[in-house]
């Protein structure tokens, strides 16, 4: 999977929510995107899981034109929103085979209960998904993309919700999907955790590309990046 | 550009100047030339205001229903335009219509209001049209009002015979249909002066209708263009 | 092909959801039963024009249990933000269409099944040799309803005031629907078969047909994001 | 009323109605042309100042 992003722009009403984003990565980049509150981070996501039309601007998907009426681009694309798109009075193990279904692949009993086993919910797979902590819904989402393997998966926060396993398990299995050379997006506000796994950051400010490179270590022109919107410097790279 | 918006405004004025004189004189043919009819005597001139304004409405929705094709299709600001445009001369000239036939309705029947076909008819035509045109007003995103609205302004142009075949059956059930028969020709038996004034009329219409419309989609053209200005200048 | 299969897959979903939250269909069902009521109330029927009457009324309960449904019907895909995640798949939107078409459908034939008998009840009607036929016209209004009202409701789902707007734009489009079923009711009412209501029975499939095809071509542009 | 009190009243309804929408085009379109013409003006000044 390659992805491809150019002069990408988005407004809202009359403001400018995102302006002239130009990226491209390539297989198996686990990319953080910072940037603090109101940057566009949500925005930027959507617009690449086609969920918004862009004002302006062109995404290209391993070379071609992301359309949203192609349905072979759009299964894709996976976008983890923790907590959201679940259906509450569906079973966990209903909510996935659901899901599977829509995707076309068949569902294997079997595949979906090694799902819910790595992400330590095997034992509630018949109760009902309202019953969940917001933190068991997010892992519930991780089962369902492991299942679902997009070649690019879009997370927007994922941190806040989950606990100390929880966020193994997120890692775990991000760097275990990008290892096949697929592309992972991940904004968070949780610096130091996702600078620890990812193999480049991007910094959105005001809705532009600040900063746009792949990890070294250490990271001056990071830490510089990054001071500049939040000059107190409370959370920091290393 | 400047040059190309100066063309069209001159245009615009022509169109304007041709239409108001047509107006004129539709107005001295159907008032004066023409005589007054056999059997419903003058009042029958307003004969040649409702026809032409219901047939002005008629291409209004047909050109909602262009304009809301090919939006769908291009996704270019111009067509959106254009079909909010003339849902709103549409609805315009059908509120227009409704009163010409309500006026002309009680010399003739003795009552304001009759469940008549057409006044039926022209009724549910303003009411689609008014639902479009609230439905645009009440989505806050551009994008999605146009594309919403132009779902609308397709389901109603193509629900449209269906509507007109019902309303005609279910009153043609009740009662025979009063004085406009469609077995009957409105240019059979009619005095040629008669048809003259309506022609002209409908010449006069069809001129203020296109002013009109080129007013109103100079009026969207700018406001989008002070929209797109102020993105650009934007506040970040 | 599988555009019904994905059809079907998700008005199963839509069905499990139905049957465990029990939202639409008993909120319908008790209103289209007080509005037998208060139609009682409002009309005081005398007997013998309960007959005359009885397409009317039926429709016009139903329509209005139709449009409580329509207001319903994308509510599970609201929660949770689902309805992201169904247009982040590779479904086809037809497909969808299809789905909440059926499930509008089919709550309000379960409705309608029940109202219709507890109408020929409660007003004393005896004719319930014709209620097959009844039952038929009625399934063919309800189909054209649920086709232009699922359309609609997708159209306004984004809009303000979207419970308001709905059936502002959708009954003036539904006249067609309305007056041919209520002329096929009355026909078979007085004369116990269509007899010269045929037409309206013609015009009424040709509404169904019409809208269905045009639902599942334009639902891609309706339901965009 | 006699049937010149119909023709006129319609009439006057009519003309009246279509004068006050081209009246109200006219105006609405003279108010965003100055509003695009004043955010012109702005748009250069700011470039000035550049």
């Amino acid at each position: 999977m390659r992805i491809t992003i150019q002069r990408l722009s988005k407004a809202y009403g009359l403001l400018w929510a995102l302006r002239e984003i130009n990226f491209a990565l390539a297989p198996g980049e686990l990319v953080a995107l910072l940037g603090p509150n109101g940057a566009g981070k949500t925005t930027l996501l959507k617009l690449i899981a086609g969920l918004i039309p862009p004002t302006l601007g062109t995404i290209d998907l391993n070379g071609t034109p992301f359309q949203r009426a192609n349905p072979a681009l759009r299964e894709q694309i996976g976008f983890l929103a923790p907590g959201g798109h679940i259906y509450e009075n569906l079973t966990l193990r209903e909510n996935l085979r659901f899901f599977t279904a829509l995707y076309k692949q068949s569902h294997d009993p079997a595949a979906i209960g090694i799902a819910l086993r790595n992400v330590e919910l095997l034992d509630r797979a018949d109760d009902y998904a309202s019953t969940l902590s917001s933190g068991m819904k997010c892992r519930l989402s991780i089962a369902k993309w492991s299942l679902l393997q997009p070649g690019l998966l879009l997370l927007d926060e994922p941190y806040g919700v989950l606990d100390g396993s929880g966020v193994d398990l997120l890692e775990s299995f991000l760097k275990a999907h990008c290892q096949k050379g697929n592309i992972v997006i991940m904004a968070s506000h949780h610096v130091s955790r996702v600078l620890n796994i990812c193999n480049r950051a991007m910094i959105l400010h005001r809705g532009r590309l600040t900063f746009n490179a792949p990890r070294r270590e250490p990271w001056p022109e990071f830490d510089k990046a990054f001071g500049e919107f939040l000059p107190h410097g409370e959370l920091c790279s290393s | 550009m400047v040059k190309s918006v100066e063309k069209t405004k001159r245009g615009t004025g022509i169109l304007g100047a041709l239409a108001f004189t047509a107006v004129a004189v539709g107005l001295y043919w159907g008032l004066v030339q023409a005589p007054p009819d056999a059997l419903q005597g003058d009042v029958q001139r307003i004969m040649y205001l409702h026809l032409p304004s219901i047939l002005t409405a008629y291409l209004s929705f047909f050109l909602v229903f262009i304009g809301s094709c090919l939006y769908l299709w291009k996704r270019e600001k111009r067509d959106d335009n254009l079909a909010h445009s003339a849902a709103e001369l549409g609805v315009l000239f059908t509120a227009l219509t409704i009163v010409e036939g309500s006026i002309w309705g009680r010399p003739t029947w003795g009552v304001w209001w009759t469940w008549d076909a057409r006044l039926t008819l022209t009724a549910i035509l303003l009411l689609i049209y008014t639902g479009y045109l609230m439905l645009r007003s009440l989505i806050d995103d551009e994008n999605r009002a146009a594309v919403s609205a132009a779902v609308l302004g397709i389901i109603g142009f193509l629900d449209i015979p269906l509507i007109h075949m019902s309303v005609y059956w279910w009153r043609t059930l009740h009662q025979p249909p009063s004085i406009l028969r469609p077995d009957k020709l409105p240019w059979e038996n009619v005095d040629p002066a008669m048809l003259a004034a309506l022609g002209v009329n409908l010449l006069a219409f069809m001129l203020l209708y296109f002013y009109l419309l080129s007013l109103r989609l100079r009026l969207g053209e700018v406001r989008n263009e002070i929209k797109s200005l102020r993105l650009s200048r934007g506040a970040y | 092909m599988q555009l019904l299969r994905e059809a079907y897959l998700l008005l199963w979903k839509d069905l499990v959801l139905e049957l465990r939250r029990r939202e639409s269909l008993l909120t319908m069902f008790f209103f289209g039963t007080l509005l037998l009521f208060v139609f009682h109330f409002a009309f005081d029927l005398p007997p013998d024009r309960v007959a005359d009457m009885a397409p009317g009324l039926l429709w016009l309960a139903f329509l209005f249990t139709g449009t409580l449904g329509l207001a319903q019907l994308f509510q599970a895909e609201r929660d949770n933000q689902c309805l992201e995640a169904l247009l982040l798949s590779p479904l086809d939107r037809g497909a969808l269409f299809l789905a909440k078409m059926s499930l509008n459908l089919i709550l309000m034939l379960l409705v309608e099944i029940v109202v219709i008998p507890l109408f020929w009840i409660l007003f004393n009607l005896d004719s319930w040799n014709l209620l097959p036929q009844i039952l038929a016209i009625t399934l063919l209004g309800t189909l054209g309803f649920c086709v232009l009202g699922t359309i609609l409701a997708a159209v306004t789902l984004r809009a303000r005031a979207r419970e308001l707007l709905l059936p502002l734009v959708l009954f003036p489009l539904m006249i067609p629907v309305i007056l041919a079923t209520i002329q096929c009711l009355g026909a078979v009412l007085r004369a116990g078969e269509l007899g010269e209501a045929l037409p309206w029975l013609r015009l009424l499939i040709g509404f169904d047909v019409i809208f269905l095809t045009v639902g599942v071509l334009i639902f891609d542009w309706v339901i965009e994001v | 009323m006699g049937p010149w009190g119909f023709v006129f009243l319609a009439y006057g309804i009519v003309w009246g109605a279509i004068l006050v929408y081209l009246f109200s085009l006219k105006r609405r379109y003279s108010c965003a042309l100055e509003e695009l013409a004043q955010l012109r003006a702005a748009e250069e000044s700011n470039e000035d100042a550049k």
